[in-house]
């Protein structure tokens, strides 16, 4: 304990500039590159709330690089993204502009566009990575982060799939699109909520309604559009006005994280849960949280699935590093380790088809969890994620209209 | 070596660190708050920040949710607080386990006691199960709304339990200092049990008391993560509302972030304020 | 004797208070599943400890880091607060109420209030996501509070046993040592408790500041929390409640003595 | 007017704390000054708090009059209390504190005011009404006290040790209030004290308590003339003892037989005689004596003799002691009058 103490002393005192210079990293080879890698460290900064996720980064990542490149891997836990976003942004303000005190951040959607706009982000290089040819970036679902062109500056890590999950044992037959699950809320007062924006999974429901009830998601695609959300969002607030009373609490107050959700599904207040990794659910019943009768489904009128990205922040003294973590973090045996429902269940974000023949049994041979609706069932009806702008304004319409 | 001298180099380390720390941070976050920000070239200052805020309904929600959750948890925690110094004023069987979990509780960081306050009264909580074993309710939703609540009574709860053995300690403190002569007199003066308490214990012990409570109400008009923890939706606590607000990447709204603390650090200081003034402490230079 | 009985109603009561918060987590840590609306968990299970001390986990380097940081916190504060102590304890000045007001100042306004501003000036000074910077930010609240103890520890004082050791040979040092320090040292323990405590409880300085490189406890604590893992919150709750228990045992002689009346030397 | 009787009062502590009580009994008769006299750890606090209520005696009883009060709480028992300390309450006023008890028996402010100021005036504090405890000197706070007990009219007041907090000049003052206070008042008055000389200048009768139990109770003459006991001689200064028998009026002993008057217990006994009643000089009972030493000691010169192997010690004026010298032998006179028989 007191050897970690004083690594960290250490490492916090010696935040030493060695690879910052990003444009000089380009134009370098990846051997070149590999070689200033060497003997870094990399502070990751992610969502620390899943022991398994957890498990994985500092347990198989962790290891591997330092085995293999001599990196150490400090990984961050964090509640939020945007809380790293706001430091990186501060580190700008107060020009601190090569010794950031982010390498890596597990991010994608608002923050994203956040991070994109103010160029907080160091862009222009995933062609350099190695397995950067694993990756589809003809697939606009890959692409686009949340609609926002990724133009190079951030890479893919996992994919996901907004999926619900119900107790088999309590709700055999649960609705299976949209509109019959607002029938079923009004049927069954008291056994359905979500969480308050700007809870992530919170908003992403919302989004499902608002799509709902913008009769599909075609109209919404694209840049923001005031007189489409304008008519479509009045038919929103009025379809979760109409099922307030029916909520949770009579829709006096809603749950403001996932884990609150989470919390009440487990204890039975609640019928349905859901996320936007369906891997979660898994891992809960697996934990003992949820009960071994959890399954999950997704909607036949489509669910929204997006990717997850790590991306390096413009002033992290570490890029080099930080490319040889995202490099490994593509590799096919480190998608296939994370794939395994033991290990995290999370849906690999390159093209399996891409990968040698080993892996591709690897992954052929994954058997997902019972509690876990299959990604490839899920992807028979998907959503397109929408651009952030109109995620910010679903979100800030919600808490005048509906959540006041 | 002068005194003077003496007592200035003395004081020196505390009042570096402190004009360094606390002022220049005090200082930064009023200057921000009129929105000066040379560095992304804002060089007027001006009310834009606190015009914003104070206009925005969901601001004067979080201020008065804020000063309710200090004023019942204050107005609680040291009723209880007097009540339980003056029984461990006392000697009886168990005194000394007491006396023990009362100092423990000190010791144990809010954090933690917010998240067993949680377990213990959320509507599927420890007493939620025992009044379903008990056949008071069938179902986790019949359970009294205790957490994530308007009323905000778990946090009050949570502060109850964690500032009340604070102020009983430092009550103890004092009834130990004072004795229990005071009191005998009284007694023997005519007064009763309860006249004794009134007109001479409580007059007595009412400066402590009043500091105590002081540093209670900024504490829990101030602290971030109990309503995190064990708040609702909406309206927020205040310190909540803050650093959403900070956190938030539009640049315009840190400037409400600083001017929302700058709100908190007036509630801060009026208090301290009331505090010297009722320990005598700035006008007097010799004490 | 109806007396009697409503006391120890009253300290059952009391008692059950203090405890209540505390059962659930104990029970919460040994759970595998616990679901509403069973009153005992179903399946017992080590499981939630072990992955608490597991390296991976990364509790045990956070306890170290927490445990560092409020030892350097309280050390630094005591070599600041004992001569501010002594001066505000022993010697009447002008400006002393000012001085005295200044040093409170800290414990009446909450960290958010002064958060924002110390974080721009950290991250000018490099400060920001460091360990020392995290200390740094931990004296502020910690200070009001070693100083002011010690100004009551320093009033009780009697400079005239230091002038009766020099008159004997003693060099400033071994005054110091010898005759000053045992003298005030059962009301430094009471300090260096609560300035200790008040650094080991800190949450929102550390997130600011610490910029979540400094993962003390209660951060990763509220980060366990937000992922619904009851069990391994409320393991790591339980290992956030040891140290500070284990100094309070080590001091209990002090603290339960005649020095708890510095308690009340928050009084000034 | 109220006589008041302590009957067997048992007190015992379980732990190390005030003095336990053995079985007390007492009868304080109305209206007069008793001096409870003992040395610390005798039982006087202790049987001051059983008479004013704030402690529960074990068994036996308190009579005021021909009532019990021993189950009465403090307020209702007639019985005020003054403490060592004069425990003023800080947060009052003199007046405010003068005033206390007549408060908390809700008279009209008036009333009260004005038994107040005439309660200040017999007090002399008249000028410091509107003080503060804090600004008042040791001797205006414990007259301020006794003024708090006295407004009262109290059937019976207990003074605790209430000139010790004093230096000697202002003992003197606050002696002679309170003697002028309760004869003027005709309270029924107890005063504790560790003092001997101050239970013999105030008290009209002394109760001496030895550990936890009465030893005599008596007027102050009495217990320099005819101590109980040993203990008791020697709390009051006695140091001459000499072991014998009594036979008829003769006490046989190392020195010779020495006369004594009629009337004393017959048998083995401890003589005493108090070192001021040896005389230097012929009288009856004359024996010889060598000087061992001589100490003046201002108002009185002490000698100690040796008589026959026997060690006695005399009080004498610096003018009877002029011209005696270590090693001189002179005649030594014992009075029969001043002989006193303890049991042995």
């Amino acid at each position: 304990m007191l050897r970690s103490l004083a690594t960290l002393l250490l490492l916090s005192t010696a935040a030493s500039a060695e690879t910052a210079d990003g444009e000089a990293l380009k134009r370098m080879t990846w051997d070149q590159i590999v070689e200033q890698a060497r003997g870094g460290t990399v502070n990751w900064f992610m969502w620390g709330g899943s022991d398994t996720i957890n498990a994985y980064v500092s347990g198989y990542v962790a290891d591997r690089l330092k085995a293999d490149y001599d990196i150490t891997l400090n990984r961050v836990p964090i509640s939020d993204a945007a809380d790293v976003v706001n430091q990186v942004l501060s580190e700008k303000e107060a020009g601190v502009t090569d010794a950031g005190s982010v390498d890596l951040i597990w991010i994608n959607g608002e923050n994203f566009r956040s991070m994109k706009q103010a160029d907080l982000a160091f862009c222009g290089y995933t062609g350099l990575l190695p397995n950067d040819s694993l990756i589809n970036w003809d697939n606009p679902a890959i692409a686009n982060d949340f609609g926002v062109p990724v133009e190079g500056c951030e890479v893919p890590w996992n994919t996901v799939q907004f999926a619900f999950a119900h107790d088999s044992a309590k709700v055999p037959a649960p609705p299976q699109d949209m509109a019959s699950l607002i029938a079923w809320i009004k049927a069954h007062p008291g056994r359905f909520t979500y969480p308050a924006p700007p809870d992530f999974t919170g908003s992403a429901f919302l989004r499902h309604v608002f799509i709902h009830a913008a009769g599909g998601p075609d109209r919404l695609l694209g840049p923001f559009d005031p007189a489409t959300f304008d008519a479509t969002a009045a038919r929103t607030w009025a379809i979760l006005n109409e099922i307030e009373p029916f909520l949770w609490r009579g829709g006096a107050t809603y749950p403001t994280t996932v884990t609150q959700l989470n919390e009440l599904f487990a204890n039975g207040e609640i019928d349905f849960s859901f996320n936007y990794d369906p891997a979660q659910f898994g891992l809960a019943v697996q934990a003992g949280t949820w009960p071994e009768t959890t399954r999950s489904f997704g909607l036949t009128d489509g669910t929204i699935g997006n990717t997850n990205y790590t991306l390096i922040p413009f002033n992290s003294p570490n890029k080099a590093a930080a490319m040889v973590v995202q490099n490994l973090l593509l590799s096919g045996e480190a998608q296939l380790e994370k794939a395994k429902p033991e290990v995290w269940g999370a849906a690999p974000a390159i093209e399996i088809s891409r990968t040698p023949p080993e892996i591709q049994e690897g992954f052929a041979a994954i058997k997902t969890h019972p509690s876990v609706v299959p990604a490839a069932e899920l992807a028979k009806a998907a959503l397109p994620e929408l651009q952030a702008d109109w995620l910010i304004a679903i979100e800030k319409g919600w808490a005048a209209n509906v959540g006041n | 070596m002068t005194d003077r001298t003496r007592i200035a180099l003395l004081l020196a380390p505390a009042l570096l660190v402190l004009a360094g720390l606390f002022l220049t941070g005090l200082g930064l976050t009023l200057l921000r708050s009129f929105r000066y920000l040379p560095g992304l070239g804002l060089t007027e200052p001006d009310l834009a920040a606190y015009a914003a805020v104070l206009t925005a309904p969901g601001f004067l929600r979080s201020l008065a949710l804020s000063l309710w959750i200090a004023t019942a948890s204050t107005v609680i925690a040291a009723v209880l607080a007097l009540a339980a110094a003056l029984l461990l004023r006392q000697t009886f069987p168990g005194r000394t386990l007491i006396a023990f979990l009362v100092q423990l509780n000190l010791t144990i960081p809010h954090i933690v006691g917010a998240i067993g306050i949680l377990y213990l009264v959320s509507q599927s909580g420890s007493f939620a199960r025992l009044a379903h074993a008990a056949g008071l309710i069938s179902a986790p939703a019949e359970f009294p709304i205790l957490t994530h609540d308007p009323y905000a009574i778990g946090i009050i709860l949570l502060y109850v339990w964690k500032e009340l053995p604070f102020i009983t300690l430092i009550l103890l403190a004092n009834l130990q200092t004072l004795g229990e002569d005071h009191e005998a007199v009284a007694r023997s003066l005519g007064a009763s049990r309860w006249q004794a308490f009134r007109h001479v214990l409580l007059p007595m012990v009412l400066p402590g008391l009043a500091t105590a409570s002081a540093l209670v109400f900024a504490f829990a008009f101030g602290a971030y993560e109990v309503p995190l923890v064990l708040g609702a939706h909406a309206p927020k606590a205040l310190p909540v509302l803050a650093w959403q607000a900070w956190t938030d990447t539009d640049l315009a709204s840190r400037s409400e972030a600083m001017a929302m603390a700058v709100v908190i650090a007036v509630v801060g200081l009026a208090l301290l304020a009331l505090v010297a003034r009722g320990l005598r402490l700035g006008g007097q230079d010799a004490r | 004797m109806r007396a009697d009985r409503m006391r120890t109603l009253a300290a059952l009561a009391l008692a059950g208070f203090l405890i209540l918060p505390i059962l659930p987590l104990a029970i919460w840590s040994l759970a595998h599943g616990w679901r509403f609306p069973d009153l005992v968990p179903q399946t017992w299970t080590l499981k939630a400890w072990s992955l608490a001390v597991d390296a991976r986990s990364g509790v045990l380097h956070s306890l170290a880091v927490t445990a560092g940081i409020a030892l350097a916190t309280t050390l630094l504060a005591a070599l600041i607060g004992l001569p501010a102590g002594r001066a505000l304890g022993l010697y009447r000045f002008r400006g002393k109420g000012l001085v005295t007001l200044l040093l409170l100042a800290p414990a009446f306004l909450p960290g958010i209030a002064i958060v924002f501003g110390l974080h721009g000036v950290f991250l000018r000074l490099g400060l920001v996501g460091t360990v020392p910077g995290v200390i740094l930010a931990h004296l502020i609240p910690v200070l009001p509070y070693m100083v002011l103890v010690m100004a009551a520890v320093f009033s009780r004082f009697d400079p005239e046993f230091e002038a009766q050791a020099r008159s004997l040979g003693a060099t400033p040092w071994q005054t110091f040592s010898r005759v000053t320090l045992p003298a005030v040292l059962p009301g430094l323990m009471t300090a260096a408790l609560f300035a200790f405590l008040v650094s080991w409880s800190q949450y929102l300085l550390t997130l600011a500041i610490g910029g979540g490189r400094v993962q003390t406890l209660p951060l990763l604590l509220f980060s366990f929390s937000s992922a619904g893992r009851n069990d391994l919150t409320s393991a790591i709750a339980l290992l956030y409640i040891l140290p500070g228990l284990l100094v309070l045992l080590v001091t209990a002689r002090q603290v339960t003595g005649r020095s708890l009346a510095l308690v009340g030397g928050l009084r000034p | 007017m109220t006589t008041l009787v302590l009957d067997d009062l048992r007190k015992s502590y379980s732990r190390a704390g005030p003095a336990a009580l053995h079985g007390l009994s007492l009868t304080v008769a109305s209206g007069s000054l008793t001096a409870l006299l003992g040395p610390s750890g005798s039982g006087k606090t202790t049987t001051m708090k059983l008479i004013a209520g704030l402690i529960a005696a074990d068994s036996g009883d308190i009579r005021l009059g021909d009532r019990s009060i021993r189950d009465l709480p403090p307020e209702r028992r007639g019985v005020a209390m003054v403490f060592q300390n004069p425990l003023l309450f800080p947060h009052l006023t003199v007046a405010g504190n003068v005033g206390f008890g007549l408060r908390m028996r809700g008279l009209p402010p008036t009333r009260i005011d004005a038994s107040v100021a005439e309660m200040l005036d017999r007090v002399r504090l008249g000028d410091l009404a509107q003080r503060k405890p804090a600004q008042l000197s040791g001797g205006q706070a414990q007259r301020a006290a006794l003024a708090r007990a006295l407004i009262l009219r109290p059937e019976v007041l207990l003074l605790d040790e209430p000139l010790s907090s004093l230096d000697p000049a202002l003992r003197d003052e606050m002696r002679l209030l309170i003697r002028t206070l309760q004869r003027e008042t005709g309270i029924t008055t107890i005063v504790v004290t560790h003092d001997q000389a101050e239970a013999v200048a105030l008290a009209d009768r002394i109760a001496l308590l030895l550990e936890g139990r009465l030893v005599q109770d008596d007027t102050p003459q009495a217990f320099y003339a005819r101590p109980a006991t040993t203990a008791v001689a020697r709390f009051f200064g006695g140091v001459n003892f000499i072991p014998g028998t009594v036979r008829d009026a003769v006490f046989d002993c190392a020195i010779g037989p020495l006369a004594l008057p009629q009337g004393l217990p017959q048998g083995p006994g401890l003589l005493t005689i108090r070192p001021e009643s040896l005389r230097l000089g012929p009288g009856p009972n004359l024996r010889a004596a060598q000087i061992v030493a001589v100490d003046f000691l201002g108002s009185l010169t002490r000698i100690d003799l040796a008589l026959d192997g026997v060690a006695l010690q005399a009080m004498v004026t610096p003018d009877t002691a002029r011209g005696l010298s270590v090693g001189a032998r002179i005649s030594v006179s014992f009075p029969p009058e001043a002989l006193w028989i303890l049991p042995h």
